[in-house]
């Protein structure tokens, strides 16, 4: 494998409805990202977003995006309708399977501001059997959340924990959206969205934008960039869809990611784990078997700021910030997609 | 629903019907409120100088911000065409309407609006238009506020003055 | 105009359209089962029961074809409950959303359980379907399930 | 590339207008068997599935890669979902190539599809969306004018649009996959059928498909101990560029040149014109087949339509083009690049059937999507690369 790594990142403040067009956002970011990464944005390789259409409601949503990144000369990109953290799968890959190619910027964008992001989901679902009953994505967490109470391991208390902590930590988060220091009794007497799920258990609704560059080493020694984030292991994995057909307590294709990604738990720094729900953190904790030493979410996670399709590839951007400021050696960026934690990438990255 | 409620289902229906609320970003509202409010076309420029209309939140080549917004004017030249026969579900002009790439004076590439005012059949590459307006009272936020162009009387331009435009 | 006087616009717009599926044979024989009052699963190689039935094994990916009939009753597995409809349920009134596992099944089914109200609701409660007036070969052709000893 | 890559099975459905006796899963794996069967391998011995589709509005399914996973054997597995508008069948198939050549995986599906019959493509395609200009007029409407400058500029005659259309719709009889099958065709019967977006006529466009295309691609030391016939895959690129901007050329892109050059100078082909044996080019207007000979440096600029009106695009002639039937004659959207490629792997694999080019060598396979804005191609041989 060759050795590849984290640059650059840039986002933009997560918020509830942003003022700002896609095209802006994405204009931001990515200008951002180039300019931190002192690499001219005529010299990458390789480009790659992830964004999806059903969030706008528009079909090819990412055309417009590419107005805002200078294509111009014609530039080597591709697209995923997915989060952006498998877009930078995608580019990573680019790399390993190409020595010519040395440097690649992934990006991604996306706005729950615009429509009703829980019935949205829905559309993932079974179209045969399950879309026809308009099953929210929230009521599909909340049936994992339940799962968990009645396995007997967790209670409604661990959640409660689990959200309080994340909101205290994004505090020192400027671009998190729901922060602050709630108590674990305000947090379990909060209204219910769906029982068992209330509302602090939830994730705040985004609009968001992020952009990361990864480098080869001859690139990295050219630049003479400092604190590189060298990926190590990253790999994803998918599980069944229904909920019917899988155990939802536990998350096996996070195992599996895990384990083909090097992550052994308790040589971790920082993990950014991509849970929208609490409970779901408790489920990756487990998959990961993240011991008790290691900084899990130091930026909140997703539930201080869930931009979705963004919030994934935001992830692997904190935990390399990590390791670009000197605060981590080794790091995890997970992301999660589709209902009840189906397909999950981890990322481990490691400084010099 | 069954099509057929004897035999055995092979097909159904299932309906979406999402509410979604949409922005028109900075950009597009500038360009809208100028439809509806001054009957203008605003374009931004872009840093390397082109005029681009509707304007974007970014430039396309460069990838920067754009810069101050330009009024562009609602004479043009008509660079490319086709005559379109075929309806279109959601569409509410009839056919057979001139569906044309325009180019406007002052700005860098065409915008795309019907023509009418002339048979089908008379349309043409380099033609002159002008913009043909709703009435001050029915203007909308939208292009709309543009009933369609029409020909203006100018002699058509030459191929070469808008060959780059295609 | 100046720029900071114009507020951004925005607009509604709804993305409404009636899909049309062809539905295949396994899928297809499930519907039609519905329409004709009956519940139909499909039996995997080591002889677990799904229900509703896939055309393939969901671990292998194999074809699957052996229709097993199972009966309208089941247990509750997983629930969440829905105290405030929205217009796309269809539901008048507060719900839950379960996967039941039927009678005879090894997998659950994504459906819906009306029940008084969300002290009834249990995992591990027993429920049977409460069949639609009208039934047309849609999953909805069990209006939802209902706790069995209120059937 | 860090390993070759080669192509060692191809599937694909039937193409209709509607396929009304499957569900989704059931045509994905209709496509998906075919191709495992022609590598003589199952799904357990696939390490990632790699999925395209056009916009998720066709089926209003958002992210089908993930109900579809367990249909298609991911379970357990890397799934990624590409989308690069009409592109995206090609992309796909890039994508799935640099996962072998990353040398991580040893054999990858890769599956691209539309269900198109699920809604209506040019509802799908431009729906009424606020702030958007109003006159939407579908994707004829948007290249009929390109057509028209195309014409113009090169000062090629009337009929050949109709020689293309006859000519693709004449293969497409000769591959029992094809959606259309029109079994009187002839140059006044395409000339007759109704302008819809004039210049361009009712049998000058391309039809709306249901189906679906798969390839099973493998590592270099994989596919040697494979017994049947290979494609190698030479080389894969793709090139974007914006919708709109001043002063582009939309008739002939510069994304779509550049992707061609590079893509030949990676490959190693020098001469294309005479090192390529036959070409799968996307041609969903008939007009776009002297246009991308053009772009993609088969011919001298200006003389793309003198090869169609020469017969040279045809079987006997000097490169033929679209033996299969092309996107004429089918068109899945989602599926139409990967239908490109997989019928440049055929014929290099001497496993195209009764529309077999003789000899075919060097196969190159190209889809574009968006305004004429996204390219993708790859370059597939009998040999491997020297």
């Amino acid at each position: 494998m060759r050795d590849i790594a984290v640059i650059a990142s840039a986002q933009i403040p997560s918020e509830r409805r942003s003022d700002l067009s896609e095209i802006e956002m994405v204009q931001k970011v990515v200008t951002g990202a180039i300019e931190k990464s002192g690499i001219d944005r005529r010299a990458f390789d390789f480009w790659c977003s992830g964004s999806a259409d059903m969030l706008c409601g528009r079909p090819f949503s990412f055309v417009s995006a590419l107005d805002a990144i200078g294509a111009w000369p014609p530039i080597r990109e591709s697209h995923v309708e997915m989060d952006g953290a498998w877009a930078l799968y995608e580019a990573w890959l680019k790399l390993q399977s190409d020595p010519g190619l040395h440097c690649a910027i992934v990006y991604c964008f996306g706005q729950s501001s615009l429509g009703p992001v829980p019935d949205i989901l829905a559309t993932q679902l079974d179209p045969y059997y399950e879309t026809p009953l308009w099953p929210d994505s929230i009521s599909v967490a909340a049936i994992q959340a339940r799962a968990l109470l009645d396995g007997g391991r967790y209670t409604e208390r661990d959640f409660a924990e689990v959200a309080v902590e994340n909101r205290r930590r994004g505090k020192s988060n400027p671009n998190a959206q729901l922060t602050g220091d709630f108590s674990i009794e305000e947090a379990m007497s909060g209204p219910y969205i769906s029982s068992p799920l209330r509302k602090h258990y939830c994730p705040p609704l985004s609009d968001g934008a992020c952009a990361i560059v990864i480098a080869s080493r001859e690139k990295v020694d050219e630049l003479g960039f400092a604190a590189p984030a060298w990926i190590r292991g990253f790999d994803h994995r998918v599980e069944a869809q229904s909920l019917g057909v899988r155990d939802l307590t536990s998350s096996a294709s996070t195992q599996l990611a895990g384990r083909r990604a090097g992550a052994r738990g308790d040589s971790l720094d920082v993990a950014e784990l991509h849970a929208p729900f609490a409970h779901q953190e408790l489920i990756l904790r487990e998959a990961l078997e993240l011991g008790g030493s290691v900084s899990v979410n130091p930026s909140g996670g997703a539930l201080a700021a869930n931009p979705i399709m963004v919030a994934g590839l935001l992830r692997i951007c904190e935990a390399a910030g990590a390791i670009h400021r000197g605060e981590a050696k080794r790091a995890l960026g997970h992301a999660t997609s589709g209902p009840a934690l189906q397909q999950n990438l981890v990322c481990v990255m490691e400084a010099n | 629903m069954s099509e057929d409620a004897q035999g055995p289902i092979t097909m159904i229906r299932t309906p979406v019907d999402l509410e979604y609320n949409i922005s028109a970003g900075p950009d597009l509202t500038l360009f809208l409120r100028g439809l509806k409010e001054e009957k203008k076309l605003y374009g931004r420029r872009s840093p390397n100088g082109d005029v681009y209309i509707p304007p974007r939140g970014a430039c396309p080549v460069t990838g920067q911000p754009m810069l101050e917004e330009v009024e562009v004017s609602d004479h043009g030249t008509v660079t490319t065409f086709c005559l379109i026969n075929i309806p279109i579900e959601g569409q509410e002009l009839k056919p057979p309407y001139v569906f044309a790439a325009i180019i406007l004076d002052g700005a860098s590439l065409p915008l795309f609006h019907m023509i009418a005012g002339i048979a089908a059949d008379e349309a043409r590459m380099g033609m002159r238009v002008k913009a043909n307006w709703k009435p001050d009272d029915e203007l909308v936020l939208s292009l709309e506020s543009i009933n369609y162009f029409e020909p203006s009387g100018e002699p058509d331009a030459d191929y070469d003055s808008y060959k780059e435009h295609l | 105009m100046s720029e900071s006087s114009a507020e951004i616009l925005t607009a509604p717009y709804r993305l409404k359209y009636s899909y049309k599926r062809t539905t295949g044979p396994v899928i297809g024989r499930f519907l039609t089962d519905l329409r004709d009052g009956k519940i139909t699963g499909v039996r995997r190689p080591d002889g677990a029961v799904m229900v509703p039935p896939r055309e393939y094994d969901p671990e292998t990916g194999e074809a699957l074809s052996e229709f097993v009939s199972l009966p309208d009753t089941g247990v509750v597995t997983g629930w969440t409950w829905v105290a405030e409809p929205r217009q796309l349920h269809a539901m008048s009134t507060p719900f839950a959303f379960a996967t039941i596992q039927l009678d005879g099944a090894h997998t659950g089914m994504l459906h819906r359980v009306v029940a008084p109200d969300e002290s009834v609701m249990r995992s591990g409660m027993r429920v049977r379907a409460r069949w639609a007036a009208e039934r047309v070969g849609m999953i909805t052709d069990i209006e939802c399930f209902v706790p069995e000893e209120s059937a | 590339m860090a390993e070759l890559c080669a192509v060692i099975g191809v599937g694909q459905t039937k193409h209709a207008a509607i396929r009304g006796d499957v569900s989704i899963p059931g045509l994905l794996r209709e496509a998906a068997f075919r191709a495992l069967e022609d590598a003589g391998i199952t799904f357990a011995d696939i390490d990632a599935v790699i999925l395209g589709t056009a916009p998720d509005q066709f089926e209003g399914i958002m992210m089908p890669e993930l109900f579809l996973a367990d249909a298609l054997g991911a379970v357990g597995k890397p799934i990624l979902r590409v989308h690069t508008a009409g592109s995206v069948g090609g992309s796909t198939a890039n994508v799935a190539a640099s996962y072998i050549e990353s040398g991580l995986y040893d054999r990858v599906l890769t599956l691209a599809f539309e269900k198109q019959s699920e809604s209506n493509a040019m509802w799908a395609l431009s729906p009424k969306y606020p702030f958007q200009p109003p006159i939407t007029s579908g994707a004829g409407g948007y290249f009929a004018p390109l057509i028209r400058a195309y014409m113009r500029a090169s000062g090629a005659p009337d009929h050949i649009g109709c020689k293309v259309a006859y000519k693709d719709r004449v293969h497409a009889l000769k591959n029992p996959y094809a959606h259309l099958h029109i079994e009187d065709i002839s140059i006044e019967k395409v000339k007759a059928s109704p302008m819809l977006w004039e210049p361009v006529r009712y049998l000058e466009s391309c039809p709306s498909s249901d189906g679906c295309a798969a390839l099973v691609l493998a590592r270099e030391e994989v596919a040697d101990r494979h017994s049947g016939p290979k494609a190698w895959v030479w080389a894969t690129e793709m090139r974007s560029e914006p919708m709109q901007f001043a002063g582009r050329n939309q008739v002939l892109p510069q994304a779509g040149s550049d992707c061609a050059k590079s893509l030949y100078k990676k490959a190693g082909i020098t001469n294309p014109q005479a090192e390529i044996d036959v070409a799968e080019i996307y041609v969903p207007f008939s007009w776009f087949e002297p246009m991308w000979l053009e772009n993609l440096h088969l011919c001298e600029p200006g003389e793309g339509w003198k090869l169609t009106d020469n017969d040279e695009t045809t079987f006997g002639g000097r490169l033929p083009v679209n033996p299969s039937g092309g996107v004429l004659s089918t068109n899945p959207i989602g599926a139409s690049g990967m239908i490109r490629y997989a019928e440049g792997a055929l014929q290099v694999r001497g496993m195209a059937g009764d529309r077999q080019v003789d000899g075919a060598k060097v196969a190159l396979g190209h889809a574009y999507g968006g305004g004429s804005q996204f390219f993708s191609m790859w370059i597939v041989g009998s040999d491997k690369p020297s």
